[in-house]
Parts: structure tokens; C-alpha cells; sequence
């Protein structure tokens, strides 16, 4: 949806170091920092058909190996198939004489026109499911080949707890067992290349046939030399891969597929272990429980015209800021170095993996920073002081009294305001080498956090640092 | 705007057959002859620039749906010129494209496809939305043609009955829109 | 019905937590869960450019940045759009290529731990595992992936590290030579109606569309045409077989291209023509036997596998293990390889997830458990253990450390 | 990027008592059977077909020029039936679109050149990109940006969609001005009904 404002024109720099539009940063109340996709943990919050919109239970969607139970894909060309009714004449097995129309159910394609009877499927008798599953043809000896691998593996664990409780004077063994090396660090040179070099008493283990390798192999069929190819007889590549197990050659070898369900995400930070995002139950819901997105608190920031600068001079450049949050914000727009702020995040992190290390209790794990593309090819002026952004009130939206009047704005400063937004002006001049005009600055803003927990609203100070392209450069 | 309105004769001439049911807010240019039970919405558009076009029986036609019979440039016209001959119970859905000049039955055009000049649609074939067939060829009885990659398939199942659709449009088309009138000699 | 039998029967029956199967390749990636038969995808390993938003190979990165924004992206495909559980806590075995950079080892290990905090990450070599699911111990394994032709024999168990051979020829080069032929000898059917060169219409074809040809018209053909066909290439007089059949294959709206009969049957000749060193893959097998020690040699030839995507080209097996046994009668071989028969094996599962479905025989027993790095080792460590890593299989050095 | 403005000339459009404003160079069939809820925008050129089954579109959507919104039919075995189609709040509907969905959601973006399939259903706060071709009976759920044709789930949208999409609907509202008269663009003779008076 980045395209319906543009909003990628103008990017936050979050706190992992990467530049994200604001529909895509979040900010953890707990942490007080932005955060995003990136230094965030996703996480399954629920699973549901895209196609019946209905909840699958997280067992029931193992067991059906992510699938629903009710709709079907079309293996031909990946479109949900639809249930046809028509009915059949069918002879009563006692009284030929007799004929009675019964309801079948076949599957068909809207889009390429396939159909379950393509493939030689019999028509169910009931609307939904009794559809089979294909089967894999080496499903016995692979069961073989587990068990025989899985009591290989037991073996070796129950031999390993005998030598740790038996005091071998081995002190390699010991030492390695001791700090829970794992085995790859314990042995020498190309052992752990193998895992199940055998070890321990093979007569535990069970019995398994291997299979035999043969000097014969299939050649091309006879006809391959003059029998024209049907092209649309063959299955393409994605066809093939519909189905991972069996990977059908010919699309008379085409089964229905079961539709691939799709999940909720929730996200939370990783370093307070908060949702940032949290999704309500029910499918077809576009509310949530949890929703921190930036977009929700902190001022938006948006260009209000598309200009080309020109080369060399001031160019006057117009943005709007919009308060999304039910309270009066202050703000005061800051120029942005980049080299220090990078040298405070850095700063920071030090002293935060200091304080980690002395708790020890819960070990955050850090993402490596990111380094984004943070050079300017512009300088902006700045309007200085303050200025009050009216909170946002879905009442008096477009309601067209003068609020301006209400507070006491410098024109040099405030170029217009309506509601909860507010024009301003900036002076931007293009650096030389340049075709295309990047400024940052710094977005000051007081933030009213209602965390539930705190008795009142508590009112922090937070800096967002945001790149703006402003456009092209004209010579 | 208000006084009752007819095609411009020195545009276009339209002979519709009985039990046709032609809307006469569309576009005509040149010689068309509509053949019966054919649905011709409001808003399609057919021109006849080359030659005079026929329509078959019971073909439906949406709107914004373009049939075109155009000569390529540079060429001339011939006499008796040719003929562009649509058969029977061919569907062109809305915002569809044809210049073929041959044209089967039971076809069907789907939204926004595009089929052209050089191209026969034999029998049962479906062009797929957003395709654009351009390339002078036959295509195969029931072949199918979808997707951006203009994947095809034969398809085995009969091409939908239309008539049930033909007959809901004809009841109901003359409550909201003008008509053609049919002319009184069926057209042989 | 083994639809959900096969869920039932999942080792680690203790871990409610089954443990996932990644193998990375250059073309496709399988993912899915230990202890299952088949991977529940094998996707393209493509994603989208940070940067452009195009799709773009996952391995085919500018620097360490790239290659780890591109892991975290798919990765993140993978988990959330194919198997749907919570990366977090969860154990993963990677299936990784003997041969393959340490870089992308070391970033795929850095992105499991750091961005999605797995449990343990185990990884197991893909040659040993794809043996593990034959049920025998000695096989010669060639891999035939898509930039390479890699060959690392297996004998009991052992990867024999120092025989291992690869060539660039992959499905990659099948296609370009595919490419080539086409440019040079197919005709197109433009909007016109008129036929014209392909050359003449477009400088080259995309890769979706060469993989579609090849994997729907091309073949490889016998030893005896082939040989003919190239007699014919230096001798005019000498008859070539007749061709196979040519076909019609719709390029676009406006293009249809006649692919003739001789470019389905010559692109994978690309993989029998003997490079300027003398190499392509019969020799590869043949030079990797010789490099064994002599008492592995004849159960490893007796043992082949060919595993990869561009093994299941139609004739290919076939027409390798016709020219290894030809190659194998010349002087060059004849004395080193005496009396020497090659039997293939047919794995239990399709040629592209062979080492997959060993991964997952392997993730799926408690092996998994004692071999893998879990994400604290990983985290006081920095590193993952790697064999060609010294600082890991020098026992000296190793003894110090530890104490 | 704020939006801009655009103008549209009075004498072209009809704004009615709750606020739409319609291009008289649309078509709308059928226009008893046709409600539009208010500060709904229909460019010129769209076809809505409310002679087929009753439309319902809701506050403030766009629906861009040459858009065909058009009820779906489905056949039984006894005769086939057109259903109605609801279109719900701040959708926009890009140009040349055909819609010949259900049921379309609120907070749903529809690119330009579209086909969505007959019966198609549209989850509140979903997307179609440029180009895309829904087939027939497609769900669309909740937060998912379906692209190519056939449309597939391609990317998924943001949280905000809900708020970004009232935005945009308003802005695109308020922003489109209403002039005395346009500075000369002359209007197309060639798509329109070549009538004469009889």
C-alpha cells in the first residue's frame, strides 16, 4: 500500500538501522524505540484458509500438514477448484427396470477448465471431502528406514549415558561431555562428517533390508524419437512442484491438491518481550488486540506537493505532519548528522550490552546492525521553535471552523493548519554532484505513553530520525 | 437528448434477426447483421470497417466489449469485400478485444482479452482474461488459453450451456434499455 | 490412510516440537519437517531485492549484507508462508554441501540464531545423508545441481573427502547451451504471420522459459545417435539420425517458436563433450573412483547415486552410465579399473529431494540432538564448528582450548 | 506525498443530497437499483450495471474512469440468477477495472485493468495490484495483496491499511475540486452512441 501516499518517499530510521516507511516501523511503548520487520521476533499467532476464512486449531493443521480439510487447489494451474453438482441416472441394483437421478460431485477449475474427471476421479456422492490422498510408493521402506536409524540413534545415546556415568580416566571425553561440546567438537578430523559410523551393539538395532543398486537403467522410451510431443500433455515445472512428493510428469497424473492454509502473525520485541502487534482471532477480522505501528504513534511526515528542485539555489519544500494520537503533541524538527547519531546508537549499545550481561537473566539475542544508506544530498533550513499539533478527533475532522485561531502560531513556522495536521515549510538547497535531493532530520516530539500498567500518562521526549527524498534536481 | 433516437443510417446499417435483443446505446459503425437470440449489451462496440460482419445465434456480447473488422493498413479493399462470420453461442465478455475474422461456436472471450487479426477460434476455445493472442494461428477445438504465460489446455468438459443466461437477458434487458427493432423479414 | 499416519509415527516423540529440514540449493529450496517422506515445498530460491523490489536468486549476493538480508527474507518465506510454526525454540537441520562457501554457512547459521533464535542448528553434509536413505553405507554420490556437477563417494559412512570432483556442468549449462542452439536454429511465427529467425526477434531467452523447455521437450539421447550426430558435425558425408520430432511452443501472444527435434535431443550433449582438460562427467565418476583407495573402488562403483534436479532429465542416468562403462574399456582407464561393473541405485524418493529426505531421516532421531550447535554454544562462540575449519579437527589445538 | 489536486468541471458532474458526485459521462443501468451511500466519486466512462441485480456501493469510494461494476451471475439448474453486489466503505476502484465480484469489503484498493472474477469475495482491508485477474469464486483475505494472473498472494499489507485507506478515500474526496468550467478539454466524440435525432 507504500504507493498510496508515496509513502516510502519518507523513511524512519529504526532502531536496528534500517530505513522502513512509516507503515512498516513500530513503536515498543516499553522500550520507547522504533522498531521494525527486521529486529522484531514473528511470531504464528492463528492458522486459516484463505479460501473458507475458517480457523484451523494448530494440531489439527500439523495433522493435515497445513492444509485445509475442505478446500481444493486446482493442480493445473493453482486456482481454487469449485464443487459442480449433477445429477446421474443410476439403475437400482435389485430392479434394472428402475432408474433414479442421484446427486454427484466433481471438482472443476474455473479458470483452465480442468476437472476431477480429467484424471479418471469418480464423482463423490457427498459436496464435500471423500476426496483420497495419493500415496507414496516408497512409504513402507522409508518407515523401515526410520525405525532402523531411530534404534541406531537410541543406541548410541543409551551408550554415551553409559560411559558418562562409569568415570572413564579419559579426560577428552569427559572434558568435552562436561562443557556439552557437542560430539562434532569431540572427535577428530572426518568423524563427524559421519554420523552413524556404527557404534555400540548392532545387534539392537533391527533389521533392515538396504536397498540394491542395479546395472540396469531405464532408457528413454522407444518413441521419444518419432513421437510428436503434446506439449500441453506435460506438466511445467510449477505443476510438478504443487506436489513435492510425487512431482507428476504427464497431467493426466494431476490430483486435486488441498489448499495451503495461511497464518496470523503477531510480532514482539525482542528485547522486552512485548506484542507489538497482535491480531484478533477471527479470520476475517481487520482489528487487533495489540497494534503499535508508527503509524499510530508517531507524527506522520509527508511531502504535500512532487517538485524538481533546482541546482544550486534554496528551494522552498512543503511537508505536513499529522498527529495521530488522541493527545496534543509538541514537536520541534532537529537537523539529523548522520555520523553522530550513528556514534550515539553505537554508544548505547554498549552500555545496554553492559547492563545485559550483569542482569544474565534473560539474554537478549541481537540481530548484527544494519547500515542503511544514510548519505544527504541536500541541505535543509530548518523552521525553528515549537510547534503544538491538535490531537487528532474523528469528529471534527473536515469540520471547517477556524482552529488555527486557537493557537498562537508563527507564521514563520506553521504555513498552514487544519485539524490535526500542519504544513511547514523548509529551505532546501541540492548539494552539487546530485540528481536526486535526500535531507534527514531529526522529528523532536513529546509522546504521551499510556502504557496500562502506569497510573497516568506518563509524557516522554522521543527523537525519530527521518529521510526524506524530496525529488529530482533540474539543472 | 430526450426525443426518441435511432442509428445514423449514413454510419452504420444493423439488421437485427427476431428474438434478438440489441441495445442501442453501443457503437456501430458499417454493415452488421445480428442473428436471433443473440444479447448485444449496452455500450459494446462493433465496427465493420473492412466488410460487413455476421453474427450468429444466440451469441452474447457485454459491454465494452469490441468486435472490430478492420483491414491491415495498406491494404485494399477487395470486391465483393470480406466478410467477418461469428458463429454460434460465442461469449464476449466485458472489455474484451476481437479482430479475428473467423470465429467458431461456442467460444468464449473472457474480460479484457484480446484476440487478433489473423487468429481463427475454431470451436469451444476460451481466451483467457488479460490474454493477448496476436500471432496468426488456428487454435485447436476446446483449447484454453490462460494466465500471463499463456498457458494452454484442452479441455474435456462440454463448454457451458449459455441459453438459461440468453433467456434471463432477453426478459429482462427491454425493462431498462432501448432496443433495436427487429426488422420484419428474418434475415436469411 | 498415510495423509495422517505419517504425522503419527514422527520420532522425538517427546519434543512436541518437530524439528525442521532446510536444504538450499541454487535453483530450489526444500523445507519441511524431520521425520516426514517428502518436503512440504521445494520452492525457487528467489526473493525480493531489498532495493527493487524484483526477484532475485537468494545466492546470488554482492556481499555479506546482501546474502544475509536475502536469507532473513526467505527464511522468513519459508516459516511463515510453508510450514507455519514459530522458528523460535525449535531445532534445525541444514542440509549443507561438503563443497559449499563458508560464508553462506556461516550466514545461514548467523540468520537461524540471531533473527529467528532456533534452538540448534545441526549441520549434516548432504552426500552422507542422501546415501543414509538407500539403507547402505557405500555409494559414490553425484550431485547434479545447478551450477555444478559435484561427485563425493560415500564409503561406510565416510564422506572420502579427497576424491571429490566437480565441473560447472549444471542444469545452468544445459540451458545455456540450450539458449545457444535456439538463437542459432529455432524459427518464430511473428504477429505478421511471417517466419522469422529468433535471433532476429529477441538476444536471449529467459531463464523460466529455458527450464520449462528443458524440462518439458529436451532428452538425453543414446550414445550411438550422439555419436552420429557428432561425426556429422566434422564429417558432412556421414548421415545424421533422423531427428526427432520438432515443436510448437508459444513464446508469447505474438510469438510461436518452432523448437526442432535436434535442439531437444543436443542441449544436454553439453555435459558428454570432454572439456579442454578432458573432464566432463563420465570422467568425473571414473577419476573419482581412481582417487579412492583401491578396496573402496569396486563397492563404490557398484554403488552410484545420482541425485540432484537435472538427474531426472529424461535418458540422463541412462546415458552416463553408458558412457562410463564405454570410457572405462579406454587405455586411459582400462588399466587402472580392471574388471570393473557399475550398478546405479534408484533412491526412494525423487532425484531433487534425495538429500532432503535424509535430512529428515536424520532430524528425525535423537542423532539430532547430540549433533547439532545450539544457539547458546553459538552465541559465546560467534562461529559455527566447520571441518575444513582447522581450529576444530587439530587436537592439540583443541585440548587447549577446551582447558 | 499528500495527494493533489483535480478538477472536474460542474457542468459534468451531478453532485447529489448525500454528496456523490458522477460524471454524467458514466453509465448507470438500472439506476433505481443502484445506491451509492454518499461522497462516492464515478468518473467517466464507468458502467454500472443495476439493471442486472441491486448495486450497493459505500461511503466514500472512488470508482476511476472506464471501471465496470457489474452483479454476477450464477446458474442453477433451473435458470440462472444475477446477485447483488455490495461494495463496501473508502474503496477504490482503479481504471478500467471489471468487477463482477460478490462482495467487496471496505478499505479495499483495486488497481487499474483488473478483471475481478465473477463472484469474487474481497475481505475488508485486502488489495488488487495493476493488472491482476482475479478467476471466478477467488477469496481474498484480510491483508493480503493479490498480483498476476492469476491473481496469487503476493505480499501482505500493512496494519494501518484500514487508516491509510480512509485517508486516501477522503483525501481523493476533498481534493477533487469543482470548477465553473474546464480549461478546454474537448470531450471525446468517438466512444459515444453515434444517435440522431429521429
Amino acid at each position: 500500500m507504500a504507493h498510496l501516499f508515496q509513502v516510502d518517499r519518507v523513511k524512519l530510521l529504526c532502531s536496528c538501522g534500517v530505513l522502513k516507511p512509516i507503515t512498516a516501523i513500530y513503536l515498543c511503548r516499553h522500550c520507547l524505540k522504533l522498531r521494525c520487520g527486521n529486529c522484531v521476533s514473528h511470531e504464528v499467532d492463528t492458522l486459516f484458509c484463505p479460501n473458507c476464512l475458517e480457523n484451523l486449531p494448530s494440531t489439527e493443521a500439523r495433522l493435515k500438514r497445513n492444509r485445509c480439510g475442505s478446500c481444493f487447489d486446482c493442480p493445473s494451474c493453482s486456482h481454487t477448484l469449485v464443487t459442480r453438482a449433477t445429477s446421474v441416472q443410476t439403475t437400482a441394483p435389485d430392479d434394472p427396470s428402475k432408474t433414479s437421478s442421484r446427486k454427484v460431485y466433481y471438482l472443476t477449475c474455473t479458470r483452465c477448465r480442468w476437472t476431477s474427471r480429467d484424471v479418471g476421479l469418480k464423482d463423490q456422492t457427498v459436496a464435500s471431502g471423500g476426496w483420497g490422498e495419493q500415496d507414496n510408493e516408497h512409504y513402507r521402506f522409508l518407515q523401515f528406514l526410520m525405525e532402523h536409524y531411530r534404534a541406531l540413534a537410541q543406541a548410541e545415546k543409551l551408550e554415551r549415558e553409559k560411559k558418562r556415568s562409569s568415570h572413564r580416566k579419559s579426560t577428552y571425553l569427559s572434558l568435552s561431555d562436561k562443557y556439552s561440546l557437542p560430539s562434532l567438537l569431540g572427535r577428530k578430523s572426518l568423524t563427524p562428517l559421519s554420523p552413524y559410523s556404527p557404534k555400540g551393539d548392532a545387534s539392537q538395532i533391527s533389521e533392515m533390508i538396504p536397498l540394491e543398486a542395479s546395472s540396469e537403467v531405464e532408457g528413454l522410451p522407444d518413441d521419444i524419437f518419432t513421437e510428436e510431443v503434446i506439449l500441453s500433455s506435460v506438466t511445467n515445472m510449477e505443476q510438478r512442484m504443487a506436489s513435492p512428493e510425487f512431482q507428476p510428469e504427464t497431467v493426466t497424473e494431476l490430483y486435486p491438491l488441498r489448499k495451503h492454509i495461511l497464518p496470523k502473525r503477531s510480532l514482539r520485541c525482542r528485547h522486552c518481550e512485548h506484542n507489538l502487534s497482535k491480531p484478533e482471532y477471527n479470520p476475517s477480522s481487520i482489528k487487533f488486540k495489540i497494534q503499535l505501528g508508527a503509524f499510530y504513534h508517531v507524527p506522520e511526515v509527508r511531502l504535500v506537493k512532487s517538485i524538481v528542485l533546482k541546482a544550486g539555489v534554496e528551494n522552498g519544500v512543503q511537508i505536513s505532519l499529522c498527529n495521530p494520537t488522541p493527545h496534543d503533541i509538541t514537536l520541534a524538527l532537529l537537523p539529523f548528522v548522520p555520523e553522530a547519531y550513528l556514534q550515539a546508537q553505537q554508544k548505547e549499545e554498549c552500555s545496554e550490552g553492559g547492563l545485559v550481561t550483569q542482569g544474565g537473566l534473560v539474554r537478549v539475542v541481537d540481530i548484527p546492525r544494519e547500515t542503511s544508506d544514510l548519505k544527504l544530498t541536500g541541505d535543509v533550513a530548518l523552521p525553528q521553535g515549537q510547534v503544538i499539533l491538535a490531537a487528532r478527533d474523528d469528529t471534527a475532522e473536515y469540520d471547517d471552523h477556524d482552529a488555527a485561531s486557537a493557537y498562537k502560531d508563527d507564521p514563520q513556522v506553521v504555513a498552514w493548519r487544519r485539524a490535526n495536521k500542519v504544513g511547514m515549510n523548509l529551505l532546501v538547497t541540492p548539494h552539487s554532484d546530485t540528481t536526486r535531493v535526500k535531507i534527514g532530520l531529526v522529528l523532536r516530539y513529546d509522546y504521551t505513553n499510556t502504557v496500562a500498567t502506569a497510573t497516568e500518562a506518563r509524557i516522554v521526549t522521543l527523537n525519530v530520525p527521518i529521510m526524506i527524498d524530496v525529488g529530482p534536481v533540474s539543472e | 437528448m430526450t426525443s426518441l433516437k435511432q442509428l445514423d443510417p449514413s454510419v452504420c446499417s444493423v439488421k437485427v434477426s427476431p428474438g434478438a435483443v440489441v441495445c442501442l446505446e453501443a457503437d456501430y459503425v458499417g454493415d452488421i447483421t445480428i442473428g436471433a437470440r443473440t444479447v448485444l449489451h449496452p455500450k459494446a462496440r462493433i465496427v465493420a470497417e473492412a466488410g460487413p460482419i455476421i453474427i450468429g445465434e444466440g451469441n452474447l456480447i457485454e459491454e465494452q466489449a469490441q468486435i472490430i473488422f478492420r483491414l491491415p493498413e495498406g491494404t485494399e479493399v477487395t470486391d465483393p469485400p470480406p466478410v467477418m462470420v461469428i458463429g454460434n453461442n460465442n461469449v464476449f465478455e466485458v472489455d474484451s478485444y476481437c479482430e479475428a475474422s473467423k470465429i467458431g461456436d461456442n467460444n468464449v472471450l473472457e474480460a479484457k482479452c484480446c484476440v487478433g487479426s489473423g487468429v481463427e477460434l475454431t470451436r469451444g476455445c476460451v481466451v483467457g482474461s488479460l490474454c493477448k493472442l496476436q500471432c496468426p494461428q488456428v487454435i485447436p477445438e476446446n483449447t484454453v488459453v490462460y494466465g500471463s504465460q499463456l498457458s494452454r489446455r484442452v479441455q474435456t468438459d462440454k463448454p457451458a450451456q449459455l441459453t438459461l443466461q440468453l433467456d434471463f437477458l432477453t426478459k429482462i434487458l427491454p425493462n431498462y434499455h432501448r432496443l433495436i427493432k427487429p426488422k420484419k423479414k428474418p434475415v436469411p | 490412510m498415510p495423509f495422517y499416519e505419517s504425522i503419527s509415527g514422527i520420532g522425538l516423540k517427546n519434543e512436541k516440537n518437530i524439528t525442521i529440514v532446510l536444504d538450499f540449493g541454487a535453483a530450489y529450496t526444500k523445507a519441511g519437517f524431520a521425520g516426514e517422506y517428502g518436503p512440504r515445498v521445494i520452492t525457487k530460491s528467489e526473493v525480493k531485492c531489498r532495493e527493487t523490489g524484483k526477484m532475485v536468486p537468494v545466492f546470488n549476493y554482492k556481499g555479506e549484507d546482501e546474502l544475509r538480508h536475502h536469507l532473513v527474507d526467505f527464511i522468513h518465506k519459508l516459516y511463515f508462508r510453508s510450514l507455519l510454526v514459530n522458528p523460535k525454540d525449535r531445532r534445525v537441520v541444514v542440509v549443507e554441501d561438503l563443497l559449499g562457501s563458508s560464508l553462506v554457512r556461516d550466514t545461514i547459521a548467523s540468520v537461524l540464531f540471531r533473527h529467528y533464535e532456533v534452538l540448534s542448528v545441526s549441520f549434516v553434509p548432504s552426500y552422507l545423508v542422501a546415501v543414509m536413505t538407500l539403507g547402505c553405507s557405500t555409494a559414490l554420490v553425484l550431485d547434479l545441481g545447478h551450477n555444478e556437477a559435484r561427485i563425493v563417494p560415500v564409503y561406510e559412512e565416510v564422506p572420502i573427502l579427497n576424491a571429490w570432483q566437480a565441473l560447472p556442468l549444471g542444469a545452468h549449462s544445459v540451458h545455456s547451451s540450450l539458449s545457444e542452439l535456439l538463437l542459432d536454429r529455432a524459427m518464430t511465427i511473428c504477429e505478421g504471420g511471417e517466419e522469422q529467425r529468433l535471433s532476429a526477434v529477441m538476444d536471449e531467452l529467459p531463464d523460466k522459459i529455458l527450464e520449462d523447455i528443458t524440462v518439458r521437450t529436451c532428452f538425453a539421447s543414446t550414445v550411438e545417435r550422439s555419436n552420429r550426430l557428432q561425426n556429422n558435425k566434422y564429417d558432412r558425408s556421414i548421415e545424421p539420425p533422423p531427428p526427432p520430432p520438432s515443436i510448437q511452443y508459444p513464446l508469447s501472444g505474438s510469438h510461436i517458436m518452432t523448437i526442432p527435434g535436434t535442439v531437444r535431443e543436443m542441449a544436454a550433449e553439453v555435459l558428454f563433450e570432454q572439456d579442454r582438460d578432458n573432464l566432463c562427467i563420465p570422467t568425473m565418476i571414473l577419476n573419482a573412483i581412481i582417487s579412492c583407495p583401491v578396496d573402496t573402488r569396486k563397492a563404490l562403483a557398484e554403488n552410484l547415486l545420482f541425485i540432484g534436479g537435472l538427474a531426472e532429465l529424461k535418458g540422463l542416468k541412462h546415458r552416463i552410465l553408458a558412457e562410463v562403462r564405454a570410457l572405462v574399456t579406454t587405455p586411459a582407464y582400462s588399466t587402472l579399473l580392471p574388471s570393473i561393473s557399475f550398478k546405479l541405485h534408484t533412491p526412494p524418493a525423487k532425484d531433487n529431494y534425495v538429500s532432503w529426505l535424509g535430512g529428515a531421516i536424520l532430524g528425525a532421531t535423537e542423532a539430532v540432538v547430540i549433533r547439532s550447535v545450539s544457539r547458546e554454544q553459538y552465541l559465546s562462540r560467534g562461529c559455527v564448528p566447520d571441518w575444513c575449519n582447522l581450529f576444530y579437527n587439530t587436537r592439540d589445538e583443541r585440548d587447549q582450548k577446551t582447558l | 506525498m499528500e495527494l493533489e489536486d483535480s478538477y472536474y468541471p460542474k457542468a459534468q458532474y451531478i453532485e447529489t443530497a448525500t454528496g456523490n458526485r458522477v460524471s454524467r459521462g458514466s453509465v448507470l443501468c438500472g439506476s433505481q437499483n443502484i445506491v451509492l451511500s454518499g461522497k462516492v466519486v464515478v468518473l467517466e466512462g464507468v458502467v454500472v450495471r443495476g439493471d442486472l441485480a441491486n448495486v450497493r456501493v459505500g461511503r466514500h469510494c472512488v470508482v476511476s474512469s472506464r471501471a465496470v461494476i457489474r452483479p454476477p451471475f450464477k446458474k442453477f439448474s433451473k435458470g440462472v440468477a444475477f446477485f447483488p453486489l455490495h461494495i463496501g466503505d473508502h474503496v477504490f476502484i482503479g481504471e478500467g477495472s471489471v468487477v463482477n465480484a460478490a462482495v467487496v469489503g471496505s478499505y479495499v484498493y483495486i488497481g487499474k485493468n483488473c478483471v475481478i472474477g465473477r463472484r469474487c469475495i474481497l475481505k475488508d482491508c485486502s488489495m488488487v495490484a495493476d493488472n491482476t485477474v482475479l478467476p471466478p469464486e477467488t477469496v481474498v483475505p484480510p491483508f493480503a495483496v493479490y498480483s498476476g494472473s492469476p491473481g496469487t498472494h503476493t505480499a501482505d499489507l500493512p496494519e494501518s491499511t484500514q487508516d491509510l485507506m480512509t485517508d486516501y478515500t477522503r483525501s481523493y474526496y476533498h481534493h477533487f475540486i469543482r470548477v465553473k468550467d474546464m480549461p478546454s478539454t474537448p470531450r471525446e466524440s468517438a466512444t459515444t452512441a453515434r444517435l440522431v435525432d429521429v
